[in-house]
């Protein structure tokens, strides 16, 4: 009995301990695993892939360094997968620790595209108000953001000449650690009627199927295994970093699940051992 | 003309209640809640309006200027989030309350940061490189590293979590527990290694009993939102009048 | 691959100060993030100083970074840049602060002035702290701000959470029934949707609270109802997990490849 | 009138005509009424004729939004008047009810832990209005109450409800002033310090209701590890699952409100929770009509207009 009741309760630095070989292992033994692509994310891989050439995609950095390791890579695939398109960009952010991504993750992909800021590619950096922003983004943008990232008034930036509002955009998409989402179908997708769809940390990802089935969102990448699957799908290979990454994830699950079903396990076997010795003291 | 001045007459109308109920105390709220309903009331109706008209742009016009206030006025409650860290951490360094040391470096953390955000982000005059660094350093340094490693310390309370409250007491949390280990397992790809039925399984689940659930609480949440949101306009529940009654 | 020579040789921490490139700046961040995440990592073993001082960094630092950032993205470019956007930035950029506002006030008449409305309300907020009497003027830009969020929230949930989701549940029985005729008719298709339908019901029913769930209708759907709320929650746990541990991961790598070099790719 | 100016009144009344059958229909005699109502509009009020009027695709929202204000308000001033509003007890209530009493055989502390949010959101009202009751309950048995705070203004109001619901059951002289108190200012550091006193203390009974962010992971663990019976009710959706998993009753979103309404007759809680109720079972209504009906019209009758099968889809769209 002493046994199945110990499995229960397993000091908790045993378990860190586990979690902790399995986290840093697959980086020293890295080992590459088979990439199942699922529908949300052949679907927010076909949106963009149907543009036409010169469409205006924008993207709304709404996360802080805290969901960094989750979200830059889809940040990152969907740049290079607009600049491939040849497709303009707009970057902004709701969220004041976006707009360090907002700007940094842009400005190096054009580099290795040769795109030209002000022509291909423009960030608009941070505003305040969430809402608001979103609101008024659908009436004029000029007037949300008066200035882009580098204090240039957006009227005097070429990208910027013929885009007045969400419906001169193509796309909009969302890269969130919150709600912002709902906000964005509540506020722009159903009063302004623009594709939209959105790449979130796995915790709100659960949240955000409804709006799938009724097209409210495009297509959705779901944490980190949304984003291996998109990066595999945008540049036909993981980067060693999603790799690893993917392969820590692996192991990690696993000896959670174990453990579960071990406390579990211990669980039900002192309840029925339990039972048992009750009854032969009835008896 | 006339139509241009309305919207004056209403905002210095608001704008003499308001300097009246300085010296009529019992008014006070009645400031809060009448800005609350014709605001709200506003916002409300314009969604119903077309544009199409040179009436509806005017409408429209009205909902952009509100919508640009909005802007202006949520960057601005960050004056309440530094009066309030200011009024907390000075008062416990003057007294030297126990803890005086972490709320000087909060402080101190708190000045430096603005300082060199303020003199950093340069905007109209040409920056001057030094702050700009400095800014984004302080940002890669400070930020990032603390913000992740605090989120990043939950993985380990969701472990022993999950590991030692989490049992199959009854058959709602077996369902529960059924439904994580299934989703844990198919979200990855160690999942499809040990059988292809998880990741099929994990579509399945999210595509139809997760969204069933989460649609039903959805419109519930949404119900309560539109109740709430009413109760605020018509100043049955008055949140914004805080301490301050 | 040789992955044990890998561990051996690559071990190349951030350097603060080399001799030929002298002393590196972007070494010092990295040493003192990586030394700042080990600290909030000892929170593990319990609540100590070195944690504590990490944390009042980090409850300064986000602030003091949102008004910064709030005071050029909100203030500088929402209400000043607003406010003189019908004159000529070229100009404007070249004066100094005081020729600055001469040249604004001669200018007075070309400003738009509807932000500084905005301004006021927002500065409002300062009032708490300022004066006890006149607090209760704080109690203005928050009314503002919660009236307008709640008049364009009553619509947008009526339409985007309640009718629309209406709309798709209804939309999908009509897929599954025109493919009766057309000949695409799956019988999955058809379950599936009906067990979509009666979840939403059913979870619908769960937090109806006017009536008492009884009878084997109202308690078997109420019962129903939260077993599809459970596998909700369930599927949200596994993600859970999931996002936590990848922050972590992401921690991870940045204490291994750029503090300690361990791992080159 | 001039062809030219009924021809604009029709177009502008009627609006952009999208949509299906029904909506053409509710644009016809809506437009019809309009253009009716301002025919003899006399010549100095023409300028109002140019008024915008209601966009003709949103009227749906329109209706349903303009409804759902009038069921709110007569529901809370029925609600106001006393009047007798049936709401269904919650199961939840009952355990609580009993971990009280388990507490006080034991003889070991009650917590009542209340999430960050402020005094004025939603959650925290009906937990603090659900803290009165239980303050009283725990009065009555005299059982040790502990309400670690973490927001100041949340503190200091429920220093008062604690103190108002013992001297209620007429027990003032049992009151124990440091029995609310402020632990810590931060997010972590709270979960930390309030952890840290449960495990010390082993209470009896957790109960925590409010609205929790990422910190309740740590409260409801470290609880369950004492061996607590743990009651929690938060309307946190991403939070919801960890307390189902850690504690032995938890009150599911809307439920904590139901609770609290339940418990206390609040007016505000309990009127806007009947005019939910009604939103609810007309969507169930509205759900089981629609789908069923149009199921049948697109599987059985191909013959039949589009617009007929279409109609429910009509009634419902939004874009």
């Amino acid at each position: 009995m002493q046994f199945f009741e110990r499995l229960q309760f397993i000091d908790r630095r045993i378990l860190f301990l586990f979690l902790a070989a399995a986290l840093i292992l697959p980086f020293f033994f890295p080992f590459q695993q088979k990439i199942l692509i699922t529908q949300e994310v052949k679907n927010f891989h076909r949106t963009i892939d149907s543009l036409p050439e010169g469409a205006v995609v924008a993207i709304s950095f709404d996360y802080g360094p805290s969901a960094m390791p989750e979200i830059n890579p889809m940040a990152r695939a969907m740049i290079e997968q607009i600049f491939q398109k040849n497709l303009k960009l707009i970057t902004y952010a709701l969220w004041q620790d976006g707009e360090p991504f907002s700007i940094q993750i842009p400005e190096e992909l054009a580099k290795q595209h040769q795109k030209i800021y002000g022509e291909h590619y423009v960030t608009l950096g941070f505003k305040p108000g969430r809402v608001a922003v979103i609101l008024q983004m659908g009436e004029d943008i000029h007037t949300a953001f008066p200035m882009d990232s580098k204090g240039t008034r957006i009227s005097d930036i070429p990208l910027m000449k013929n885009i007045r509002n969400y419906s001169d955009l193509n796309l909009l998409i969302d890269l969130a650690a919150g709600a912002d989402p709902d906000l964005y179908v509540g506020y722009a997708v159903e009063r302004y009627h623009i594709p939209f769809q959105a790449g979130v940390t796995a915790v709100m990802a659960a949240n955000f199927y409804p709006y799938l089935q009724t097209r409210q969102m495009k297509g959705l990448l779901p944490g980190l295994k949304g984003a291996s699957e998109y990066e595999f799908m945008v540049t036909q290979a993981n980067s060693r970093q999603v790799t690893q990454m993917m392969a820590s994830q692996s192991l990690v699950h696993l000896i959670m699940v174990l453990f579960i079903l071990l406390g579990n396990m211990g669980y039900f076997l002192t309840k029925s051992y339990k039972k048992q010795t009750q009854q032969k003291g009835r008896g | 003309m006339v139509t241009i001045a309305i919207p004056w007459f209403i905002v210095l109308g608001f704008a003499g209640f308001t300097v009246y109920a300085l010296f009529k105390p019992p008014l006070r709220r009645w400031v809060a809640i009448s800005i609350a309903l014709a605001v709200g009331m506003y916002m409300f109706f314009q969604f119903f309006t077309t544009t199409e008209t040179p009436a509806g742009e005017y409408f429209n016009e009205w909902f952009q200027r509100f919508n640009k206030w909005a802007i202006i006025i949520s960057g601005l409650t960050v004056i309440l989030a530094v009066g309030n860290l200011l009024k907390i951490h000075i008062l416990k360094v003057k007294k030297l309350q126990p803890g005086w040391g972490y709320s000087f470096i909060t402080l101190l953390a708190l000045f430096t940061m603005s300082l060199f955000g303020i003199l950093g982000i340069q905007f109209q005059k040409e920056g001057i490189p030094w702050y700009q660094w400095t800014f984004r350093w302080l940002w890669k340094t400070f930020n990032v590293a603390l913000d992740s490693s605090m989120f990043a310390l939950l993985a380990f309370f969701m472990a022993s979590a999950a590991y030692r409250a989490f049992r199959a007491r009854n058959m709602e949390a077996s369902l529960m527990l059924a439904t994580a280990i299934i989703v844990m397992l198919g979200r990855v790809p160690v999942g499809d290694y040990i059988t292809s039925a998880f990741p099929t399984l994990t579509s399945w689940i999210l595509m139809f009993p997760n969204l069933a659930a989460q649609r039903g609480i959805m419109m519930g949440v949404a119900l309560g939102a539109i109740a709430t949101s009413l109760k605020i306009i018509l100043g049955i529940e008055r949140p914004y009048l805080g301490g301050a009654k | 691959m040789n992955t044990l020579t890998m561990l051996a040789i690559s071990f190349q921490p951030a350097k603060v100060w080399t001799p030929d490139t002298g002393f590196s700046l972007d070494g010092l961040g990295i040493w003192i993030s990586a030394i700042l995440s080990l600290f909030i990592f000892s929170f593990l073993y319990k609540d100590n100083p070195l944690y504590k001082f990490a944390e009042s960094i980090f409850v300064g630092v986000s602030i003091g970074y949102l008004v910064g950032i709030v005071y050029h993205n909100g203030i500088e470019a929402n209400v000043y840049q607003v406010m003189v956007s019908k004159l000529d930035p070229a100009t404007l950029k070249n004066l100094h602060y005081f020729q600055e506002i001469k040249y604004l006030i001669q200018h007075y008449h070309s400003l738009d002035y509807w932000p500084l409305v905005a301004l006021v309300m927002g500065l409002l907020t300062l009032s708490p702290f300022l004066t006890a009497r006149h607090a209760w003027l704080t109690s203005i830009p928050f009314a503002f701000y919660m009236g307008w969020g709640s008049g364009v929230a009553i619509p947008a949930n009526m339409q985007a959470a309640i009718l629309a989701q209406l709309y798709g549940t209804t939309y999908a029985f009509s897929v599954v029934g025109a493919s009766l005729l057309n000949g695409t008719f799956n019988l999955w298709n058809l379950l599936w949707t009906f067990v979509m339908l009666l979840g939403i019901v059913a979870t619908l029913w769960y937090f109806y609270f006017s009536a008492e769930h009884k009878g084997w209708l109202g308690g078997g759907v109420a019962r129903l109802g939260i077993w599809f709320v459970m596998v909700g929650f369930g599927a949200a746990f596994g993600f859970t997990v999931m996002a936590r541990v990848s922050l972590l991961i992401g921690r991870i790598e940045f204490l291994l490849k750029d503090w300690l070099g361990l791992i080159t790719y | 009138m001039r062809e030219e100016e009924i021809s604009f009144r029709k177009e502008y009344f009627i609006g952009r005509g999208g949509g299906g059958e029904l909506r053409r229909m509710l644009n016809r005699l809506m437009g019809g009424l309009l253009l009716v109502s301002f025919s003899s509009v006399p010549a100095w009020a023409k300028g109002w004729q140019r008024f915008p009027l209601v966009d003709i695709e949103r009227i749906n929202v329109f209706v349903l939004s303009v409804g759902f204000i009038f069921v709110l308000l007569y529901f809370l001033s029925r609600a106001r008047k006393g009047g007798s509003l049936y709401l269904r007890r919650i199961a939840g209530l009952d355990a609580m009810e009993e971990a009280i009493g388990r507490a006080t055989e034991m003889g070991k502390p009650i917590y009542f832990i209340n999430g960050l949010d402020p005094p004025h959101s939603i959650s925290t009202i009906a937990a603090i209005n659900i803290l009165g009751l239980v303050a009283r309950r725990v009065a009555e048995y005299e059982a040790p109450l502990k309400v670690p705070n973490v927001d100041p203004m949340t503190y200091a109001v429920e220093k008062e409800t604690v103190k108002e619901a013992y001297i209620h059951a007429g027990k003032a002289d049992a009151y124990d002033p440091d029995s609310v108190y402020f632990i810590a200012g931060t997010q972590f550091a709270y979960a930390a310090a309030v952890s840290g006193s449960l495990l010390r203390e082993k209470p009896a009974t957790n109960i925590l209701l409010g609205y929790f962010y990422a910190e309740s992971l740590i409260l409801a663990e470290s609880g369950a590890a004492t061996g607590a019976i743990q009651i929690a009710g938060t309307d946190a959706v991403t939070q919801l699952p960890f307390f189902v998993a850690a504690c032995d009753y938890t009150l599911i979103g809307e439920e904590l409100y139901a609770a609290s309404a339940y418990l206390t007759r609040a007016p505000l809680l309990l009127g806007a929770l009947k005019a939910q109720d009604v939103g609810k079972i007309l969507s169930i209504a509205t759900l089981l009509m629609a789908t069923f009906f149009t199921f049948l019209a697109y599987a059985f009758l191909p013959t039949v207009q589009e617009s007929f099968k279409e109609f429910f889809l009509n009634l419902l769209r939004t874009a």
